[in-house]
């Protein structure tokens, strides 16, 4: 059972999801659930069985799907997108569990399941075709969720989501197609594993037409500056769990998928392309928070502040050394458990005054306690308070991206300041103050299910914040490999110099220890 | 004066544009029809033309389906109009806007 | 030892969580007990602590557990009681032991009264970790945690507007400090290779001087924000909106002398970068007395401790500034005794006067208030620097630094400041203690503090009184840590010249401010005397017009632009530009509609002209073929 | 010399006759000066030696299709006016002469450029016929077999479509009749 792990991880919520259709309504709450828990119990295996000392891809299966143009269904896991799956899903069974009393819940959790398919897909796949597919995919499922579950606007929302992400990625498949092409002009056959693409060193000129072609897919779905522009609305009108799933695993694939694919397959073009990405990336991280700080809708607050610290992420990405992507890769985690606690929070309040605005509340702690709490430590984490989740990411990404450039790692840690403004200000307008609407004097503090979906996030966020080694040790083995590929593969001298060679550093330590 | 291949050419291109002329000006179903057979026998000049002045056969074959497929035209074209005239008492092309978009 | 290590570390954490555990409860007494008693462990570790490492020499190093690794970088939770961390840990846990009973009473009758131990010892344990950690990046989990507490503590009613405000903005003002802090691990970190103190204090001599430079503006800058020096010192006023213990504890005594405790820590970089120690000494020495004038006028009592506060931080600096980092340690601790103790002695009054602030609507407490009065006197002579107290011995060795090292500018100011601070120091005694009854008439019926309470000053009013006597072996012992300066004035004369000259200004400034507040016709100031409209004083009690400056260009700007950020670029440029594409778009299909008329007529001409687009590109491309060889030499030729 | 005076006899003919063709608001007319034209075409066929190809086109031209015109119009009432709105004749013209320039550009630069080789060359020593024979039952057996199936459906299409309702015929009905036939069937929709 072992050896399929990842294919049943894939394929068993989808079958879920069928017989789903036959579950009565009733008990389609408890049997989502149920499926959930088994979807994560079997993550968790999955980290169990684990080899933390290999750098390469674990459990990998094979199938030939077309094998005359060497597209084959192949999957595996390595320590980049482990825990990434384990979140998804994690967050598909807490967000089932707390699901609260929506119109037509069965067809919501059916829904929530393809879309936990979609998106374990897209972490597991080796195969760029593979990838393809569930990278769109997971549109649909996110495209019903907010068109059919969502608030006013949704149509207009949903729509625009899906047709921007689907526009980028589709330039994103003529990289792909291009890619597959110059493989097979080098080998004479073709070839859609990403694996075999490692081995191809490209001529500088294609890597950096390639890249951008990858780049427009990846950034519109991260978002970067100036495509982020579908997220707020997709939020501000999503349910509660659709923003969850979104800002947690959804936001995810485009950084996740800049490791995978960019970093790896392009290592002269990450060089080249670093500071204008680091740039932008610098720009979003201000000006989105800026714009975060001038909402008047707490959702949206939680929303800007998601593309803020993707910012953060992109800069450790590209980083291009093992403490920057591996603290990206723990901030993609980081924040996908935090801003998804965000987003959780603020459906609870939204459950319960049907409002989002913030000057519709004030003096909440006094009414609501434990919620103002759980709400301060995330929004603690969020700000990147040492001992939380999300401060080990930003630390390690700032950290790596400082080795490249001093002036702009500064520019990027305006991040710490600005994140502070506006996540207080919205916590002060909430929160503190006097009770001044009569209906916010007697709204109950949360509740049972509500807490069941919040104390795990509060104990994970703490608990890696303190001692990360867990995950942060996997992820560092596989980074080791892929920075040690990008040097090996870089053609140009500034990229062999920009991207460290680990040989040199373990000479380093061994010397060390000689002495 | 020797007649060269140019000139059928020249007449096929003069005839084609008659026929051109005629599908585009005419609002008579019927009047279309001709103007396709003319635009169909233009281009059958010029493969015989062709098959003429090359000493191949081939030119002439590709009339003989010309020809084929414009008889086969004439018979079902022909019977659909005097559907359309029995529904609508017209061959009228302006009249004929049911796939307006 | 290591158990007395961690006891002396994890008490407060315990008592901080036993706390909170009652966060959401009614008021229990026990929930204040609790932390209280745990505190009293952590004092009682951290004096075994100090006993062992005094008497042995021994320092404690331990690992606990790997906090960070990956790539180089590896951060493990590594504590470290040495000669320097164990007296910041003395004055910790002392001072948050007295608070801590001190606040029983002083809360007793919140209704937050559970939650603000949880802060409080909270904001110990923070503290614990910053002083005990035995690297950068746990220096600033504690740097960053006590800014957490800082926050909650100083918003602790938060139903205030303005309490909510002054945490918010003390959290923003240090986070902007904090980034420097940041940048300035980040330097020490790809330069030395580590974070650990003794391997990268190690590796720095190896490094050019303008790294190190760097790396020492960068450390300052989040000092600078923790220790409120300008221009980042407009939090610490505000942050009087907080509880008084809260004051006495954080805003006095050990949150905001972390600043110090960094320079001191890190005195190898500084020791190697003069010129940066200069402008800290200068900025200590601007702050000292920029501080100070402040506090001259102000008209609400904490808030002059506050900047006799920032007054003495400025002290500590330029001691350490100059390289005398035993000496500003040694100020950092006698100042921590005296500060507290006067903050304290202000709560009592506060809470006496039903939290009134303004020191003009008091008058003649003392007779009611006699325990706080011997005590705050007490406290004010300390911080006065009158011989026998420990501020004689801390204030005036920092003014024989400067003398000595030849700042003679630095040495000037200091000692004006000196004056100033005995005057801000007993007008406000006076106004509050002596002078005239004026607050009856207010309404007012002031009472003592529980007994308790002012025992558990009691301890910090023993030490104001006798730190000087432990300057000897306090010297003996941080200097196995700290370059052993001794600062002798080589001749006797000037020596005794100058500290019976500094003694008799400071005693004259005393003088002055008992005659001038003690009159009988001192009322409640109303705006129309003369002074009150001169500029001085107005420049002075808008303190110096900054925090409206930064209100005014800074806050509202950033909220401005925000709105314009969000309301004319994300939505009128970036969105609509996206959103400009799909119009365009539908424009094109709404307008090419029409084409498709469904007269069979008009598109048969539409598809004549189709199929001559398509004629053409066939002729286009085939003549392009054909030609391409001249093509290309053509367009060669063009320079394309 | 002969060939010549043919050449721009019939060509001369021929245009005139098809523009008539298009020109003419009388559909018999237009028929007529059709099928004239037709019979003209195939002198072409004759001067170019496709001997067989020029009968094809007078018996399936000017008797097969042209009386299958001639039949259909008699269920036309073709002397009814049918309004010939015109549109910009510069448009029309242009169009079509653009369109025929290309077309000859398109075909005519191979052979200029004299790049073709004879697929099928024309046996020395046999006729038009024979040849045709040769290759249309060899080479083009398929094709035509499928031409022939192609005819045959369109014959009984043609049948089936025509066909339908033949007892009634609206050019000998009276208004009221056809007004009520209409509103029967009318009804039978909205059924």
């Amino acid at each position: 059972m072992l050896d399929h792990i990842l294919s049943i991880l894939v394929f068993f919520p989808a079958l879920a999801a069928l017989l789903g259709f036959v579950v009565h309504k009733d008990s389609m709450r408890s049997y989502g659930v149920a499926v959930a828990a088994i979807e994560f119990a079997l993550a968790l295996w999955l980290w169990f069985a684990f080899d933390n000392n290999v750098s390469g891809m674990q459990f990998m299966e094979t199938i030939a799907l077309i094998p005359t143009f060497g597209i084959n269904y192949i999957v595996g896991v390595d320590g980049i997108s482990l825990f990434i799956i384990i979140l998804a899903s994690f967050f598909t069974m807490i967000g089932i569990a707390s699901l609260t009393d929506t119109k037509d819940v069965k067809n919501m959790i059916i829904t929530l399941l393809f879309l936990q398919m979609t998106m374990v897909g897209v972490f597991v796949a080796l195969d760029a075709m593979v990838f393809y597919v569930f990278w769109e995919l997971s549109l649909v499922p996110m495209l019903y969720i907010i068109g059919a579950w969502g608030g006013p606007l949704r149509i207009y929302a949903s729509v625009k989501f899906f047709l921007y992400t689907f526009a980028g990625s589709l330039v994103m498949l003529v990289g792909m197609l291009f890619m597959a092409y110059f493989y097979y002009q080098a080998t004479g056959q073709w070839s859609f594993a990403i694996l075999d693409w490692y081995r191809l060193i490209l001529p500088e000129s294609f890597q950096l037409w390639l890249f951008v072609a990858f780049f427009i897919g990846f950034a519109i779905k991260v978002p970067m500056f100036p495509f982020h522009t579908w997220l707020p609305y997709a939020h501000g009108q999503a349910p509660t769990i659709g923003s969850v799933i979104l800002a947690a695993i959804l936001l995810k694939m485009g950084t996740y998928a800049f490791i995978r694919f960019s970093l790896p397959l392009f290592p002269d073009a990450s060089v080249f392309f670093m500071f204008p990405i680091a740039i932008l990336a610098i720009i979003m991280i201000i000006y989105t928070a800026m714009v975060a700080y001038a909402q008047k809708d707490i959702k949206q607050v939680v929303a800007y502040s998601s593309v803020s610290h993707m910012g953060v992420i992109i800069i450790g990405t590209f980083a291009l050394n093992v403490e920057g992507i591996s603290g990206s890769i723990f901030l993609m985690i980081a924040h996908g458990v935090v801003s998804g606690a965000l987003f959780l929070l603020v459906g609870v309040i939204y459950d319960r005054r049907h409002t989002k605005l913030m000057s519709e509340f004030g003096g909440l702690a006094s009414v609501m306690p434990r919620f103002a709490t759980i709400f301060g430590i995330m929004m603690m984490a969020s700000v990147g308070m040492p001992l939380t989740i999300n401060f080990v990411g930003e630390f390690l990404s700032l950290l790596g991206f400082y080795q490249q450039s001093h002036i702009l790692t500064l520019l990027a840690g305006i991040a710490i300041i600005v994140g502070a403004i506006y996540m207080l200000a919205a916590y002060k307008k909430m929160f503190f103050g006097e009770v001044t609407k009569e209906e916010n004097k007697n709204l109950p503090d949360v509740n049972k299910r509500e807490l069941i979906a919040l104390v795990p996030l509060v104990i994970i966020t703490i608990w890696l914040g303190i001692y990360p080694k867990p995950v942060l040790g996997p992820i560092n083995t596989s980074v080791e490999a892929v920075v040690q590929l990008m040097h090996e593969k870089a053609i140009t001298e500034e990229a062999k110099s920009r991207i460290p060679s680990l040989d040199i550093i373990i000479n380093k330590a061994s010397a060390k220890e000689v002495q | 004066m020797e007649i060269g291949l140019n000139h059928y050419l020249v007449l096929s291109t003069i005839l084609f544009a008659i026929g051109l002329v005629g599908v585009m000006r005419r609002k008579n179903l019927l009047m279309l029809f001709f103007a396709t057979e003319i635009l169909l026998n233009s281009v059958n000049i010029s493969f015989a033309a062709i098959s003429h002045y090359y000493g191949d056969l081939t030119g002439q074959m590709f009339a003989f389906f010309v020809i084929a497929i414009a008889a086969s035209e004439v018979a079902v074209g022909l019977g659909l109009l005097i559907v359309w005239h029995k529904k609508h008492n017209n061959i009228d092309l302006e009249q004929m806007s049911t796939m307006r978009g | 030892m290591e158990l007395f290590l961690y006891t002396a570390l994890f008490a407060p954490l315990v008592g901080s969580l036993f706390a909170a555990m009652f966060g959401a409860r009614p008021k229990t007494k026990i929930a204040g007990i609790v932390p209280s008693i745990m505190l009293g462990v952590s004092l009682i570790s951290s004096t075994i602590l100090l006993v062992l490492v005094l008497t042995t020499g021994h320092t404690v190093h331990v690992e606990m557990m790997t906090w960070m690794a990956t790539g180089d970088l590896y951060i493990p939770f590594g504590f470290v009681v040495d000669q320097v961390s164990v007296t910041m840990m003395m004055v910790v846990t002392l001072v948050s032991t007295v608070v801590h009973v001190y606040a029983i009473g002083y809360m007793d009758h919140d209704a937050g009264f559970n939650r603000f131990f949880a802060w409080l010892s909270a904001f110990v344990f923070s503290m614990m970790i910053l002083v005990m950690s035995d690297n950068f990046a746990g220096l600033f989990i504690g740097w960053e945690g006590v800014g957490l507490c800082s926050w909650g503590l100083i918003g602790f009613w938060y139903k205030k507007e303005s309490a909510t405000w002054a945490a918010n903005e003390a959290f923003i003002m240090n986070r902007i400090a904090d980034l420097g802090m940041l940048i300035g691990i980040f330097l020490v970190y790809w330069n030395t290779g580590t974070l650990q103190y003794d391997g990268a204090f190690a590796a720095m001599p190896g490094l050019d001087t303008a790294t190190l430079t760097w790396i020492g503006i960068f450390l300052f800058v989040g000092a600078m924000g923790k220790s409120a020096q300008f221009p980042l010192h407009t939090w610490l006023a505000d942050a009087m909106e907080g509880p008084t213990p809260v004051s006495a504890l954080i805003h006095a005594a050990t949150m905001v002398t972390a600043g110090v405790y960094l320079v001191v820590r890190s005195n190898e970089l500084y020791a190697l970068i003069p010129n940066v120690g200069l402008f800290i000494a200068s900025l200590g020495a601007f702050v000292a007395i920029f501080a100070a004038t402040m506090a001259l006028v102000n008209r609400d009592i904490k808030r002059v401790i506050a900047y006799s506060t920032l007054s003495q931080l400025g002290y500590m600096f330029a001691a350490a500034g100059l390289g005398a980092y035993w000496v500003a340690l040694f100020h950092l601790m006698a100042h921590a005794f005296f500060k507290a103790l006067l903050f304290l002695g202000g709560g009592n009054v506060m809470h006496a006067m039903n939290d009134e602030l303004d020191p003009f609507k008091m008058g003649g407490l003392g007779k009611t208030m006699k325990g706080t009065m011997i005590l705050m006197t007490l406290a004010s002579v300390a911080l006065a620097g009158i011989f026998p107290l420990a501020g004689f011995f801390s204030k005036d060795l920092i003014l024989e630094v400067a003398f000595i090292d030849h700042h003679f500018i630095i040495y000037t100011v200091l000692l004006l400041t000196a004056g100033l601070t005995a005057f801000y120091s007993f007008r406000i005694i006076a106004l509050i203690f002596h002078g005239e009854d004026r607050h009856t008439a207010l309404g007012f019926h002031p009472h003592e503090a529980y007994k308790f309470m002012l025992w558990a000053m009691a301890p910090l009013a023993v030490l104001a009184v006798i730190a000087g006597a432990l300057k000897g072996s306090y010297f003996e012992m941080v200097t196995y840590v700290l370059p052993a300066t001794e600062y002798h004035v080589h001749s006797a004369t000037t020596y005794w010249i100058m500290t019976i000259g500094t003694q008799l200004f400071v005693i004259g400034a005393i003088y002055f401010a008992y005659k001038k507040y003690m009159s009988k016709d001192i009322k409640v100031p109303d705006g129309t005397s003369k002074m009150e409209n001169s500029f001085a004083y107005k420049l002075l009690i808008n303190q110096y017009y900054i925090p409206y400056f930064y209100e005014e260009y800074l806050v509202k700007p950033y909220r401005e632009l925000s709105t314009l950020c969000w309301t004319h670029i994300d939505q009128k440029v970036v969105d609509a530009s996206v959103d400009g594409i799909a119009k365009a778009f539908y424009a094109t299909g709404e307008n090419t509609r029409a084409m498709q008329s469904g007269n069979l007529s008009t598109m048969l001409k539409w598809m004549v002209a189709g199929t001559v687009a398509l004629l053409s590109l066939a002729v286009v491309f085939g003549l392009a073929a054909k030609y391409s060889g001249e093509i290309k030499l053509f367009l060669s030729g063009l320079g394309v | 010399m002969f060939e010549a005076i043919a050449f721009y006899l019939f060509a001369f003919l021929t245009i005139a006759m098809f523009y008539i063709t298009v020109t003419t608001s009388q559909a018999l007319y237009a028929l007529t000066a059709l099928a004239a034209g037709m019979i003209f075409i195939s002198a072409f066929f004759f001067i170019l030696g496709a001997d067989f190809l020029g009968a094809v086109q007078i018996v399936v031209y000017s008797g097969a299709v042209m009386a299958l015109y001639a039949f259909g119009m008699m269920f036309f009432d073709t002397t009814r006016e049918v309004k010939e709105k015109q549109g910009n004749k510069l448009i029309i013209f242009g169009l079509s002469s653009v369109a025929a320039v290309l077309l000859v550009v398109i075909f005519a630069t191979p052979i200029v450029s004299d790049n073709i080789t004879a697929l099928y060359p024309m046996t020395e020593g046999a006729g038009n016929t024979q040849e045709v024979g040769m290759v249309l039952f060899t080479k083009y057996l398929v094709p035509f077999e499928i031409a022939a199936v192609m005819l045959l459906v369109a014959m009984i299409a043609g049948i089936v479509l025509a066909g339908k309702k033949m007892d009634q015929s609206l050019t000998l009905m009276e208004e009221d009749e056809i007004r009520h036939m209409r509103d029967e069937q009318n009804k039978k929709v909205l059924l």
